[in-house]
């Protein structure tokens, strides 16, 4: 791999195939990581609990990303499968005693069962109608856990108390340590998900999702067999969802149905689609800005306080009011999300000082 | 000729020349009250260029979707014959024969029976790479866990396959679109990228939806040019709609005739240019050949008249 | 006229080519630009003649669609703007004016690729092609009259029709608007060799009758030249040759890239062709 | 018996209501293939500006109902011409997103003017009841009944006979080719965000006259997704019978078994039917041709 | 957020830092208000009386519009803000936080009077101020059996979620262990209703005189109205949340007469000798009595017991007053007397448990007022 003034020359395929070519983007990576890594010791604890918090929505974004904007299945069941990942795993490491990260595990292997299954109306269902499907499975299980017949899951009491995250003799310490502890778990699963998702997109299996949101007919011409893409992006972005539940209720150590009603789930789409349908980044992207644009917002209300208390007094009004302006701004802006502006704005330097 | 120093065939088929290899027998299809299709029966042989005619409306596109699998004809049946010969990689393959019409398009597509579209169908906000990477779906392994390790198989799987789409590309000479998006390539450039796509499959049989439409003569004789490379040094049997009768004439071995959803003629094509029943139906008074450009007036004063006094 | 490459950006002889009435439509140095970045049409210009047909040849990617696209209004749909240069039509300045308004100001587009209505019948569809007039029927009887076969259909969803049915429809709904000035992008685009010649037959005669003005876009160059008066050919966003369309029938370069005829004249069979065309000679 | 009139009575008002919101939503959808999230804040948007004409105003009830209607009109004009058409040809998801984030904006704007608590409204229907078959119904349900039977009927001739009826349709399926045809985009697209602002003003008031003028009246806008689904998202009649079927369907569920399953039956009854169905009962089938 | 009189008044000691997690606009927002009001108003009075031993309490309120994620948020950040004890508000905050709470010895008190809350193994941190849910239920259930001498049909309404099925159990129990000849049915009430004619429906064919709510005003409101227009002979028993003005003004003074509220902290009008410091305090500031309902007067009290908590931990010289004292001191400290404003007037705890009182009154909806029906009930 060469890079001359004329562009990038690879030499062999498997040069091209990696990620990164220039050195400008392993210079990005390098930062990122390092950034990652001075995070903890440069936040104090309230902020350090939202970096956990963005790790987790990380995750998940990706995961819905993968069905909705890679597989072009509009999903409004985020919520729904979140609550799937972290009931499941709660009671498989609280109540069947299994070592919490093979409980997290099988939660993850669960939600993507029952993922596929609320997939399988995606088989007749085509854009908004399936939209509003999965709408429905949103409203059905949120309904099942709120109601919780028999106390099947909660024993009446309506939520789940969790125990600390402990494995092997290890347990996550107290106030002074607990979210740093915890920041480096969900850091590791974080990238590790993000990871796995890139290389999907660079392989066969993840080309062949991009067919099926791009042209059905055309995929299943070519061999695509579109039940299974379908059911197994359902499948496989059920199971990155699955893994963010899971992690919610052990980080958050109570589980109750409040956390995974449909504002989540149009939370989460707001950040894939914020950030970027169908790119990675763009998931990333997303669910750092999101998660961070209400409490920023709060952070201001509170410093504002003395000019203008209107904002505290009607704080989550202005919250909902920004959260709402944000994305139509955003959206009318650059409708392809904040990684298409990002690229843009890598686009205009690189033809700087040129138009085009 | 360049496809010589390629290292990968581009026929899928296990075939020897020459023996049947689809059968059209007796389809009819229908649409509610339309019958698109009507007892259509023909043969398609083994190597061979067969080309399907007819005017517009006449039923071409749905039959090429019946053998494709896309649409399911309520009488009749579509067999491929597959093996009888040596595959690609010169193994004995015992003769069979399948049912198309009972299976749904992927398992068609399985069999090595690729095609083109008539309205562009690509996917569009993939680049050409892609787009003909995915071409080479049914050859490879999907596995989940492996995809999203990369490192290892997939990674393999990847190059691998990258090799035979590197000669497609340099065969259609896409070279300076490889990372285009194709959704903003111009229409003639799509056309192509559909055809390759379609070749990455190594096709046993070849189905294109008019691949010359809305190309000026020059560009025609590149896409003939490329479809005769396909046929000839690879041996790739094609059925191919299209429209410009001097292309059918040139290229085709043989030529059938549609109308309203009747098979009207079936034959070299000589014969059927010089059948009065296709000229009526379909030709006209073709007049592609601009010695006698003033048939055109003609048909045009004739026109003008008739409409005058309509 | 001039059969030498003229050089780019450079506005062809005075106003509209010679022996031609007042321009109906005038574009002066257009240039066009998608996504900010994408250059497209690079000081293009062109002259269709009250009264006329002008045939608008290129090979793909020429920037032809673009061209029509940039004359009735809709690049701001596509991302796409006419960053220079001015577009006249009837007179007045329409570089700024909304694609809708151009219609009622008796211009009607039918676009590459047909672009029905999918899920309207075919009637349905010619209503709404009709949107700027006030009695409907007669023009709906006139274009029956014209397309029968769309008589017969006409209560069928026109997305399930064929191409060339729909082809037919979208000409006859591009007519329901009762234009001055009718374009045509590639109106032969999968039609069977009957019907080519029947529309393009239509053409003239929609031409004679009714002195309707149109500017269409072919690749079937033959066709196109034997219909129309003017012609213009066009290479990467720029005119490269242009004049009356006798004048270019005769012309090598023609003949060759878009007639397919060899030097000699006849037309050489497609087996022939041993060797892939460099292109953009011109340039 | 009397119970079964009363489940009749209270069902068909719901779904009449349900009916007017879906109107709306479908002609949004209908012209400009938008899937409007902000259904639900239009009628509870609507309800506030009647309130404010009406009572904060104190205008006169005739003039109140103008004032309403105008204002509903312009909002409907303005959130077209400053949020979506910028949309105008971006990926259906992305305008879906638009409008969530309208929702939103809406339901804080009224919570910022109006605060949470319910506003008492004086009764525009009467409240009394009368008797039926052994039943006591009360009046202003029949009424709601009556009032939004009408208005349906009238949208549903409207665009029957008029062209704007087509041409709403065309743009939905090729915005291009529609300008091509001399049709504004812009109008039509103006035209149905009005028409669902009024028709979602009348909803909101009639609602908030049966129940409260207060944030609730939007979470009424959610259940207009089953509604419209089970009709067809484009289908001015479906959204009756939808808005019908849906409204009973409660009421008899609620009374009958347990009101708690009362919310989410229309969602499990909408997945059976898509089942079967996938178009909804009268929608379009999306053509897909190759 | 709006920070209750920080700095204010005399005292010149360290502040006191507590966080308030309160709603202000959101499901609950038409109570949760005058309950933060409440609040807001005894610490402007208590720190303008010099604070707790010179300690100003300096609170950090903030809405989290009965959003659970918004709450947790706001708990972090006050902990992080170092508070000493948090005032939280909903059943759902409470429960989603308690694990927190005790893990960070703060100190939690809430409008969620739920019976597990009571449990110091359970929930150590947190101490219930009011009677819980359950014995208001029971208090409910033995005012029905009398006034029905004994033998009637009971239908339950409860809110659709964990906080309205916590005293539906133990209500079902109570019958049976007093041996009462009561019917009892529950019935579930989903929110955003137009009507609860359904509901009424199922307990008429039950052939219930009586209507045990547990839900907040609104929906009972309209329960009420439905009864009215249907011409019901029912009588709706109101607990807590419902109890209120606010159910009397949205049902019409007319539509809630002669419905029974039971309710814990007593509204301003029955003039307990605990409300005089009230009245002082709204007179000073000028607050209309008006505005002062039942939930600003809970707000006042369930601020005071923790203030008084307070006290005792500085008092018993904790040489620096944390969670852990003031848990020890609310503990120990004996009851703290409210002058007859919660339930039978005093409030007390015990380490093996954090139930405040069991004593609640019982009021009458009349001419659009509440009154006293029975003072300081007890199960
Ligand atoms: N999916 C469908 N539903 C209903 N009718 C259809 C469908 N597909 C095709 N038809 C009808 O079948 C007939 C044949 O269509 P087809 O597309 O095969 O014609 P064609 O020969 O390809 O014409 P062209 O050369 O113009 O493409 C047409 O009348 C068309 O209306
Ligand atoms: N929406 C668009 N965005 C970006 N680029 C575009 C867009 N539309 C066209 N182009 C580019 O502009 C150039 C000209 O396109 P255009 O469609 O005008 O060519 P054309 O002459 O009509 O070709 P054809 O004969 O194939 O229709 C092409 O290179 C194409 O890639
Ligand atoms: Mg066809
Ligand atoms: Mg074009």
């Amino acid at each position: 791999m060469a890079q001359t003034a004329t562009g990038i020359h690879h030499r062999s395929y498997s040069s091209e195939l990696r990620l990164r070519a220039t050195r400008a983007e392993y210079l990005r990576l390098g930062l990122m990581l390092v950034l990652l890594i001075v995070v903890p010791f440069v936040l104090d604890n309230y902020w350090m609990s939202i970096a956990n918090t963005i790790l987790i929505a990380v995750i998940g974004a990706v995961g819905l990303n993968i069905l909705v904007g890679y597989t072009g299945q509009i999903s409004l069941g985020q919520g729904g499968f979140l609550a799937v990942g972290a009931y499941s795993s709660v009671i498989l490491s609280d109540r069947i005693g299994l070592p919490t990260p093979l409980a997290i595990a099988f939660a993850v292997v669960l939600t993507a069962v029952v993922g596929t299954f609320f997939g399988l109306p995606g088989l007749r269902l085509k854009g908004l109608y399936l939209a509003i499907a999965t709408l429905a499975s949103q409203q059905i299980i949120e309904f099942l856990i709120r109601r919780d017949y028999g106390g099947f899951l909660t024993g009446g009491l309506g939520y789940i108390n969790v125990d600390r995250f402990s494995f092997l003799g290890f347990e996550i310490g107290g106030r002074a340590v607990f979210e740093r502890q915890w920041y480096v778990i969900l850091a590791v699963l974080a990238v590790l998900a993000v990871m796995a998702a890139r290389n999907l997109f660079r392989t066969g299996l993840g080309r062949s999702f991009m067919a099926v949101r791009d042209q059905d007919i055309a995929a299943e011409a070519i061999g695509v067999n579109l039940t299974r893409a379908k059911l197994t992006a359902f499948a496989v972005s059920s199971g990155f969802v699955g893994l963010a539940g899971a992690l919610t209720a052990h980080y958050s150590e109570v589980v109750s149905w409040e956390k995974f009603t449909l504002e989540v789930s149009i939370l989460y789409l707001a950040m894939i689609i914020v950030g970027g349908l169908g790119s990675i980044a763009g998931a990333v992207y997303g669910a750092i800005f999101m998660t961070l644009l209400p409490v920023v917002i709060r952070n201001l209300a509170n410093a504002l306080d003395s000019v203008m208390p209107f904002l505290g007094s009607q704080l989550p009004a202005v919250q909902n009011a920004v959260f709402g302006l944000v994305i139509i701004l955003f959206l009318i802006i650059e409708p392809r999300g904040l990684n298409r502006l990002w690229e843009r704005v890598k686009e205009y330097f690189r033809f700087w000082p040129f138009r085009y | 000729m360049l496809t010589r120093a390629y290292q990968h065939s581009l026929n899928g088929s296990s075939r020897p020349q020459g023996l049947p290899l689809l059968e059209v027998d007796d389809i009819s299809l229908r649409f509610g009250g339309v019958r698109a299709l009507t007892s259509v029966s023909f043969t398609v042989t083994q190597g061979h260029v067969h080309a399907i005619i007819g005017p517009n409306g006449a039923g071409k596109s749905s039959l090429l979707n019946c053998i494709s699998g896309i649409y399911h004809p309520q009488e009749g049946q579509i067999r491929l014959h597959t093996g009888g010969g040596t595959d690609i990689e010169g193994r004995e393959v015992a003769e069979r024969s399948h049912l198309l019409t009972q299976l749904p398009s992927f398992k068609v597509a399985r069999l090595g029976v690729a095609r083109s579209f008539q309205n562009i169908e690509l996917f569009s906000h993939l680049s050409v790479l892609e787009n003909l990477m995915l071409g080479r779906h049914i050859h490879m392994k999907h596995s989940v866990l492996a995809s999203m390790l990369w490192f290892g198989p997939a990674r393999k799987q990847e190059i691998e396959h990258r090799h035979l789409v590197e000669e497609v590309i340099d065969l259609l000479q896409l070279q300076s679109f490889r990372h285009k998006p194709v959704g903003s390539l111009a229409y003639g450039i799509q056309k192509r990228v559909e055809l390759g796509r379609a070749l990455c499959i190594q096709p046993a049989l070849l189905l294109l939806d008019e691949p010359m439409a809305g190309m000026n003569a020059e560009e025609k004789e590149d896409m003939a040019r490329y479809i005769l490379d396909v046929h000839e040094l690879a041996g790739v049997s094609v059925v191919l709609i299209e429209h410009d009768m001097n292309v059918v004439m040139d290229i085709s071995d043989r030529v059938s005739v549609l109308d309203f959803g009747r098979l009207i003629a079936d034959g070299t094509p000589d014969e059927v240019k010089a059948d009065p029943a296709v000229i009526e139906a379909y030709l006209g008074s073709d007049s592609d050949n601009p010695a006698d450009a003033a048939a055109v007036r003609e048909a045009v004063e004739h026109l003008t008249e008739e409409g005058t006094d309509a | 006229m001039s059969t030498e490459p003229v050089p780019a950006g450079t506005v062809l002889a005075g106003g509209a080519p010679a022996g031609a009435g007042p321009a109906l439509l005038n574009l002066n140095n257009v240039e066009v630009i998608y996504d900010d970045v994408i250059l497209v049409l690079r000081g293009l210009s062109l002259q269709v003649p009250e009264g006329k047909i002008v045939a608008l040849l290129g090979s793909n990617g020429a920037g032809k669609s673009t061209t029509l696209k940039a004359v009735s209004g809709l690049l701001p749909s596509e991302h796409g703007e006419v960053t220079d240069g001015t577009i006249i039509f009837a007179g007045e300045d329409i570089t700024k004016v909304d694609a809708a308004d151009r219609v009622t100001r008796g211009m009607s587009l039918c676009m590459e690729g047909r672009h029905v209505f999918e899920h309207l019948t075919i009637s349905e569809n010619l209503v709404a092609g009709a949107y700027t007039q006030k009695n409907v029927g007669a023009d709906l009887d006139e274009v029956y009259s014209f397309f029968p076969k769309l008589g017969d259909m006409r209560n069928r969803i026109a997305g399930y029709l064929s191409g060339g049915e729909q082809q037919m429809l979208a000409i006859g709904r591009a007519l329901m608007a009762r234009p001055k000035l009718l374009m045509l992008d590639e109106p032969s685009l999968g039609l069977a060799p009957l019907l080519v010649q029947e529309i393009f037959g239509y053409i003239k005669r929609l031409n004679e009758e009714r002195g309707l003005t149109v500017l269409v876009i072919e690749q079937n160059a033959r066709r196109a030249l034997e219909v129309a008066d003017h012609g213009y050919i066009m290479e990467q966003g720029r005119i490269v040759l242009e004049g009356p369309a006798a004048e270019l029938r005769e012309n090598p370069d023609v003949k060759e890239f878009y007639l397919g005829l060899g030097e000699e004249g006849g037309r050489k069979s497609y087996r022939d062709v041993k060797h892939y065309k460099r292109r953009k000679r011109w340039l | 018996m009397s119970t079964l009139v009363a489940v009749l009575a209270y069902g068909l008002a719901d779904g009449a209501i349900l009916a007017l919101a879906a109107l709306g939503f479908v002609l949004i959808y209908k012209a400009t293939a938008v899937i409007n999230f902000a259904q639900g804040e239009f009628l509870l948007v609507g309800a506030y500006m009647f309130y404010t004409a009406f009572v904060v105003m104190g205008l006169p009830l005739a003039v109140a109902v103008v004032v309403g209607v105008v204002v509903a009109t312009i909002i409907g004009i303005l959130v077209e011409r400053l949020i979506l058409r910028p949309m105008v040809g971006e990926s259906p998801i992305s305008i879906i997103m638009v409008t969530i984030g309208l929702s939103s904006l809406l339901r804080a704007l009224v919570q910022m003017f109006y605060g949470t608590s319910p506003k008492p409204m004086p009764k525009l229907l009467p409240t009394g009841s009368v008797n039926l078959l052994g039943a006591t119904v009360p009046i202003n349900r029949l009424l709601v009944i009556l009032v939004a039977a009408v208005v349906l009927t009238a949208f549903t001739v409207f665009f029957r006979r008029s062209k704007h009826g087509i041409a709403m349709r065309a743009v939905a399926d090729d915005q291009q080719a529609a300008m091509t045809m001399g049709i504004s985009v812009r109008r039509i697209f103006a035209m149905a965000w009005a028409l669902a602002g009024v028709s979602a003003l009348i909803a909101g008031v009639l609602l908030a006259d049966i129940s409260a003028v207060d944030q609730n009246l939007a979470a009424f806008g959610l259940l207009v997704f089953p509604v419209v689904i089970l009709g067809g998202l484009d289908s001015v009649p479906g959204t009756i019978v939808g808005g019908v079927i849906i409204g009973l369907l409660k009421q008899a569920t609620g009374t009958y078994f347990d009101p708690g399953l009362a919310t989410v039956i229309p969602y499990v009854v909408l997945v059976l039917i898509l089942l079967v169905k996938p178009y909804g009962l009268f929608g379009e089938t999306r053509i897909e041709r190759v | 957020g709006s920070d209750g009189g920080s700095g204010s008044g005399d005292g010149d000691g360290e502040p006191i830092k507590i966080g308030i997690i309160a709603d202000l606009t959101g499901a609950t927002g038409d109570v949760g208000t005058p309950y933060n009001k409440g609040m807001l108003a005894y610490i402007d009075h208590i720190n303008a009386e010099g604070g707790i031993e010179g300690h100003p309490i300096e609170a950090n309120s903030n809405d989290y519009a009965y959003e659970v994620p918004q709450a947790e948020d706001l708990y972090r950040q006050y902990v992080n803000d170092g508070v000493v004890a948090i005032q939280g508000w909903g059943t759902g905050d409470t429960e989603a936080l308690h694990k927190r709470v005790a893990s960070d010895e703060l100190p939690f008190m809430s409008g969620s009077f739920a019976e597990s809350l009571t449990d110091p193994n359970e929930a150590p941190f947190n101490f219930v101020v009011a009677p819980t849910y359950s014995d208001q239920m029971r208090v409910a259930l033995n005012w029905i059996n009398e006034d029905s001498g004994g033998d009637a049909e009971v239908a339950v309404f409860h809110h659709d979620s964990p906080f309205g099925q916590a005293p539906v159990a133990d209500g079902q129990a109570w019958v049976e262990e007093k041996g009462y000849d009561l019917g009892y049915k529950a019935y579930a009430m989903p929110g955003g209703q137009q009507n609860y004619v359904g509901l009424l429906n199922q307990a008429q064919s039950q052939g219930a005189k009586y209507i045990v709510i547990q839900n907040v005003a609104s929906p009972a409101a309209l329960v009420a109205k439905d009864i009215k227009d249907q011409g019901l002979d029912m009588k709706i028993v109101c607990l807590n949340w419902c109890a209120n003005e606010l159910f009397i003004t949205t049902a019409g003074a007319d539509a809630a007469e002669g419905h029974m509220l039971v309710q814990p902290f007593a509204p301003l009008n029955v003039g307990k000798p605990g409300h005089d410091v009230i009245n002082d305090y709204i007179e000073e500031k000028g607050i209309n009595a008006a505005e002062v309902g039942t939930s600003w007067v809970q707000g006042w009290y369930v601020m005071h017991v923790m203030a008084e908590g307070m006290r005792q931990a500085i008092a018993d010289g904790a040489e620096e007053l944390d969670g852990p004292a003031i848990r020890e001191a609310l503990e120990t400290m004996g009851g703290i007397d409210t002058g007859g404003v919660v339930g039978d007037g005093v409030v007390e705890f015990s380490a093996d448990s954090h139930r405040g009182s069991t004593g609640t009154g019982i009021y009458t909806a009349q001419g659009g007022e509440m009154v006293e029906v029975e003072a300081g009930a007890t199960p």
